[in-house]
């Protein structure tokens, strides 16, 4: 894990000086330390669920928040899975959507231009079905400005292992990781999958293969079949399962890795809907904490944590979020 | 939550009116039965200033482990009058959510976003317009029909559904078109049948030039099929299951052909409204879909 | 996987002839194949949700369901973990109990007789911690009359490979499921944990050694902590994810194994509370599908399904229920 | 739900009385606000002949995810007059379940389970009794001193809070009891301090021979502790997070020391009222325990 602030680009005008309200805000220190990167404050937005930006920046002025990370893109555009691609469930919803997306070249030129314009520190999330594809994503991206850091969406189909998924097994978790990692020089998170028997193990061979965080949890496999008709209630068959039924599942998948590498930075995420969902993910060992399915319930989902857990830090006078990471108090 | 939290749309406008979606806490005015439908309706005079025909809105609604919004089309706005700055939708009870929309009264406070998605085109020349409007899907066509009758097109209205009660306000739609005409799978009301049996008399009737509908994808599939033999252009307003509603999920997507290739394309913001003869209706693979054919199969 | 008519026990009585309105029962065989013994119906109980049956008891005649699984039960007793031992969770709740019961001795001295007397038909659940405990369980049922199945627990912490749960691995699977099958002449179901990479290789496993079937899902791994306190909210500190919110995992894990290994019996799980929630279970491949934490919200939810599935099949003309196991109608 | 389905409870009793709780649905009589509590009553005549002060019901709770039914004591119940076969709970808005509960109106129907659990053991003998309760744990401490007196015990209550407003019905307590002390931490009412503090001095002037007590767990450990140290027999209501309330589950147990062991016994059925005591206040771990330890480190 490398620090070196020539990394950090210059603080986005629009996050700290813009908003209507930035008078009235309360003096918290609100940033945080991702992997050699600061974030002006720990919200981040979770890949796939927040588009390319600028539709939620109708809402709202997405550059207050700390990174938008991007859907995952691919070396090729791709059309993605048949529809239906949701069911809403009890506390959640699945999707299966299929990585559908514009791929790289045009992410370069039609996306990333848009958030660099406006200020706003992005992140970019690779997917890919090889290592091979892992590599030439990052390639891509090696001299490409503008870029906060990268996820590596490990949580994909690896052909060449039989269709499973790269952040299932230790080895093609390194050799993914590696392959961006050794690529670029920007901070990687590496996204795993909570569909392990043992998720520290994932996180260590993704730290030992040069990540400098990961992103935690991608969605649980599920499925659901429509009782009259038998048929899998999605179009793609199995989906992944997102939303506030799974967030005990990321407290406990962050909490596990914390505790088992307490330096490696983490995005937590899975079912974060309030400030407190947000304090418990911090407190678990959180560094910054994404908002995914929340946001298709209300577009202003991230703004509001981020102004509620300001308000909750000055309520109890914690003077800097960073201190609040991993301040999970176990018994005895 | 806190104060700092303003949403754009709420924001005073100083430039007069702005493009795009809000996000409001709105008053009901009222919620009231009809045939098989409830109508609802909105304190919400911003969205109602930017909405157009084929527009909709998001609700949030509280029942029990719901974390999605519910899509409605608009169904009319009011912009003056006793009822200025309100917005209607009309739905039918299907689940959870619309019951419990169902069991909304005055004064209650609903979570809305809107408007959302792409409406209806409006012809630049006044051509005589086909509006085809099946269930629920003929509120938004009657709104539609008020917006071309005040720009001077004639318009002719068919209204299908299964049953007479599913068939939304044959009087609105009488009055408002220079022609209407109901089908019903049962002969309760009109001729029996599907919508698309009576659309050649009554496009040869009205020398019909555009063609718009709203309603099952598979009727809105017939519909289009049969403008496009007919050489007609053909603007479909589709209902795919939507996530966020707001383009950000990738959830609710539609297969059109565009430059020779099949894209799938986001209904919630390329859409609702589609071109008719763009759209790859063999493959819309949506729930009704899925039932039209195994009804097909049962028989 | 031996099939015997005579470890069948005598068709109890209450479950055919009593219930206040037998008479008005529409013509549906509701009975299903379990790995060699038959249940009358495929509704029975989740371990450790239904307590000796006695409780429920109180509120219908439990001898209506196709099996009482029992609570886990242990050598010893056990006092189990310190309070608080349950949070609710969007869509479902955690636990954390420690496998408290009053071991093997009381179990077959106090609830056994009940159950017997009754002529309902009982699945015993056994837990341990070494290969070793479920040899001693085994051995001290084999002699045991009024057993329908045993149900292994091995979604329980192995002292003897570092707490890492039995389930989550293959050869520990493999020991603790043959400790058992290899002991008693009555059909094994091993209970699996979701919490692994790939769970048909674990089922595969448990067939190979022995089992005459699977039981699916147990909790998944989760945590909650107070914001406040920063404490975790469970006195165990992590705890068994339960209820709705888990169902679209549940589904899944069935539908893979049911995939995998089309012969093998499954008991399905998770979440189930409505009556198309068995039958979802059911077209996904389970043979019989126990209810869990949808008794603790309504203590008549195993007769309410029982009576809906009924009631389901008959509207739909489906003579057997035996015929809609696996229906799942897969694209292509 | 199918109609085979009939709850034990509902069927007609030829035998007279049964014994063990029921599963109704009942109609709402009133919910009405008092002090900070809500009172809510329940047309419920099965249930409200079987109840025992001590005894609790469960409520199914219509909020978003909850699948657990929320417990609350029976504050009362009546057997004649105009409010006959009712039966009351007494409540503070803590959450999303009971504030959804204050918002029910007369006539709406609630899923109810009760009565559960084992209520107060009366003493054979006619001794003064002393109840202590605090918050909303005063209204079954004044359905236990009611019953008491119509079996010619004297009474004596005493009732703590952290504030005036949180003392439920010092009117009731006064009426009913030969003698009701209130105290709250900020002095708005009666003695400022705890309910501990007046023991002493209602016990001597009383001649207590019995305790009892409901409240929060640290109140009652510390009664409890009060009690044994003067060789009173105590019998507490204890409160534990409750999945079940009819125990299968065994989530609410409270550790009880029984023939030199300690054992975890299940609040919902073995208690919710545990003999004083025995109960071992020392290895209890209820929130409300850990935030009383959190506060005094606190300082
Ligand atoms: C753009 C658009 C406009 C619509 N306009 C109307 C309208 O004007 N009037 C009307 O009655 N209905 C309309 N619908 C359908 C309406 O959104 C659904 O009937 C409603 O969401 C069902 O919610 P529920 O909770 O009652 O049903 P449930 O079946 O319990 O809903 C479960 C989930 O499935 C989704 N869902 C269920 N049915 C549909 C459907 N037909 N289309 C999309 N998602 C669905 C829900 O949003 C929810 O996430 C529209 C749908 C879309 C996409
Ligand atoms: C035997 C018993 C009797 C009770 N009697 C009363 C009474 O007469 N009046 C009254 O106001 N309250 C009483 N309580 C507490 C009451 O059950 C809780 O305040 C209520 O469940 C909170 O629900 P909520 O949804 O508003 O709160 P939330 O905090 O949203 O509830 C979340 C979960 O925590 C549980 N929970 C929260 N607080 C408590 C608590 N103090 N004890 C047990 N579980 C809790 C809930 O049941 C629910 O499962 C009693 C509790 C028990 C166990
Ligand atoms: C509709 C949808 C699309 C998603 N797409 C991606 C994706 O492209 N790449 C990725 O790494 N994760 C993707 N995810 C997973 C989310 O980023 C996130 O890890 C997960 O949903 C859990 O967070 P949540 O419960 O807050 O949504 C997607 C999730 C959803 C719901
Ligand atoms: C409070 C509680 C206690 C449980 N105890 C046991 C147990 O002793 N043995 C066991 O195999 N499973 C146990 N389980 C798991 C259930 O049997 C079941 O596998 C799981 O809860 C999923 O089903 P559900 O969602 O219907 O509850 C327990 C679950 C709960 C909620
Ligand atoms: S509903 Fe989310 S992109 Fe259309
Ligand atoms: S609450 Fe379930 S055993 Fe007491």
């Amino acid at each position: 894990m490398t620090t070196s602030s020539a990394r950090t680009p210059a603080p986005p005008a629009a996050s700290t000086a813009s908003g209507p309200s930035a008078a009235a805000e309360p003096d918290v220190d609100l940033s945080v330390d991702l992997g050699g990167v600061t974030l002006a404050n720990p919200i981040v937005t979770a890949s796939g669920t927040f588009g390319s930006g600028r539709e939620i920046d109708q809402f709202f002025d997405v550059g207050r928040l700390g990174a938008v990370v991007a859907k995952s893109i691919t070396r090729e555009p791709r059309q993605g899975l048949p529809t239906p691609r949701m069911v809403e469930t009890s506390g959640g919803m699945l999707n299966a959507i299929g990585l559908q997306n514009s791929g790289i070249e045009a992410w370069l030129a039609e996306d990333l231009p848009w958030l660099r314009e406006r200020g706003i520190p992005a992140i970019v999330s690779l997917a890919g079905n090889t290592v091979d594809d892992f590599r030439v994503l990052a390639e891509r991206l090696r001299d490409v400005e503008g870029i906060l850091a990268v996820e590596a969406n490990i949580s994909c189909p690896n052909v060449e292992d039989r269709g499973m998924v790269f952040a299932c097994r230790t080895d093609p978790t390194r050799e993914a990781v590696r392959a961006v990692a050794g690529t670029l020089s920007v901070p990687v998170l590496a996204k795993l999958t909570p569909d392990v028997t043992d998720i520290t193990a994932i996180a260590a061979a993704a730290r030992e293969a040069g990540a400098s965080g990961v992103s935690l949890i991608n969605t649980l496999l599920g499925m659901a079949i429509d009782p009259e008709t038998g048929r899998p209630r999605l179009g793609g068959v199995t989906g992944g399962l997102s939303g506030p039924a799974i967030k005990p599942v990321a407290v406990r998948a962050v909490h596990q890795v914390h505790q088992a590498l307490p330096d490696l930075p983490i995005v937590g995420m899975g079912g974060v809907t309030t400030t407190t969902d947000v304090v418990e993910m911090i407190r678990a060992g959180a560094s910054a904490v994404a908002v995914g399915t929340a946001t298709f319930g209300n577009p202003m989902a991230t703004l509001e944590v981020l102004e509620g857990l300001r308000a909750w830090l000055a309520e109890r006078g914690i003077e800097r979020v960073a201190d609040l990471r991993g301040t999970v108090r176990l018994p005895g | 939550m806190s104060s700092n939290v303003t949403p754009r749309g709420s924001e005073p406008k100083a430039h007069g009116r702005e493009e795009g979606p809000l996000r409001a806490h709105c008053e009901v005015l009222g919620v009231k039965p009809s045939g098989s439908f409830w109508s609802l309706t909105l304190v919400a005079p911003a969205m109602a200033e930017r909405a157009r025909p084929g527009q909709f809105i998001t609700l949030a609604v509280d029942v029990g482990g719901a974390t999605l919004r519910r899509p409605f089309s608009i169904a009319s706005v009011s912009q003056q009058g006793p009822r200025a700055g309100t917005l209607e939708i009309v739905f039918s009870g299907v689940g959870q959510g619309t019951h419990w929309l169902a069991g909304r009264s005055k004064h209650d406070v609903l979570d809305v976003v809107g408007p959302l998605g792409r409406g209806f085109p409006l012809p630049n020349r006044q051509v005589p317009a086909l509006l085809v409007g099946g269930g629920y899907g003929a509120a938004p066509m009657l709104y539609l029909a008020r917006t071309l009758v005040a720009r001077g097109h004639r318009v002719d209205i068919v209204l299908g559904a299964r049953t007479a009660e599913q068939i939304w306000n044959t009087v609105e739609a009488k009055r408002v078109a220079s022609s209407a005409t109901f089908t019903t799978d049962d002969g309760s009301l009109g001729t029996p049948g599907r919508v698309t049996d009576v659309l050649d008399d009554v496009a040869a009737r009205a020398g019909t030039e555009v063609v718009y509908g709203c309603g099952p994808m598979p009727m809105l599939a017939g519909v289009s099929r049969w403008a496009a033999a007919m050489g007609l252009p053909s603007q479909m307003a589709v209902e795919e299951a939507m996530a966020c509603g707001t383009g950000v999920c990738m959830t609710c997507v539609v297969p059109v052909r565009r430059k020779g290739e099949r894209r799938n394309v986001r209904a919630c913001v390329e859409g609702p409204v589609l071109n008719g003869a763009r759209v790859d209706w063999d493959a819309v693979r949506s729930p009704a879909m899925a039932q039209r054919e195994l009804d097909e199969e049962a028989g």
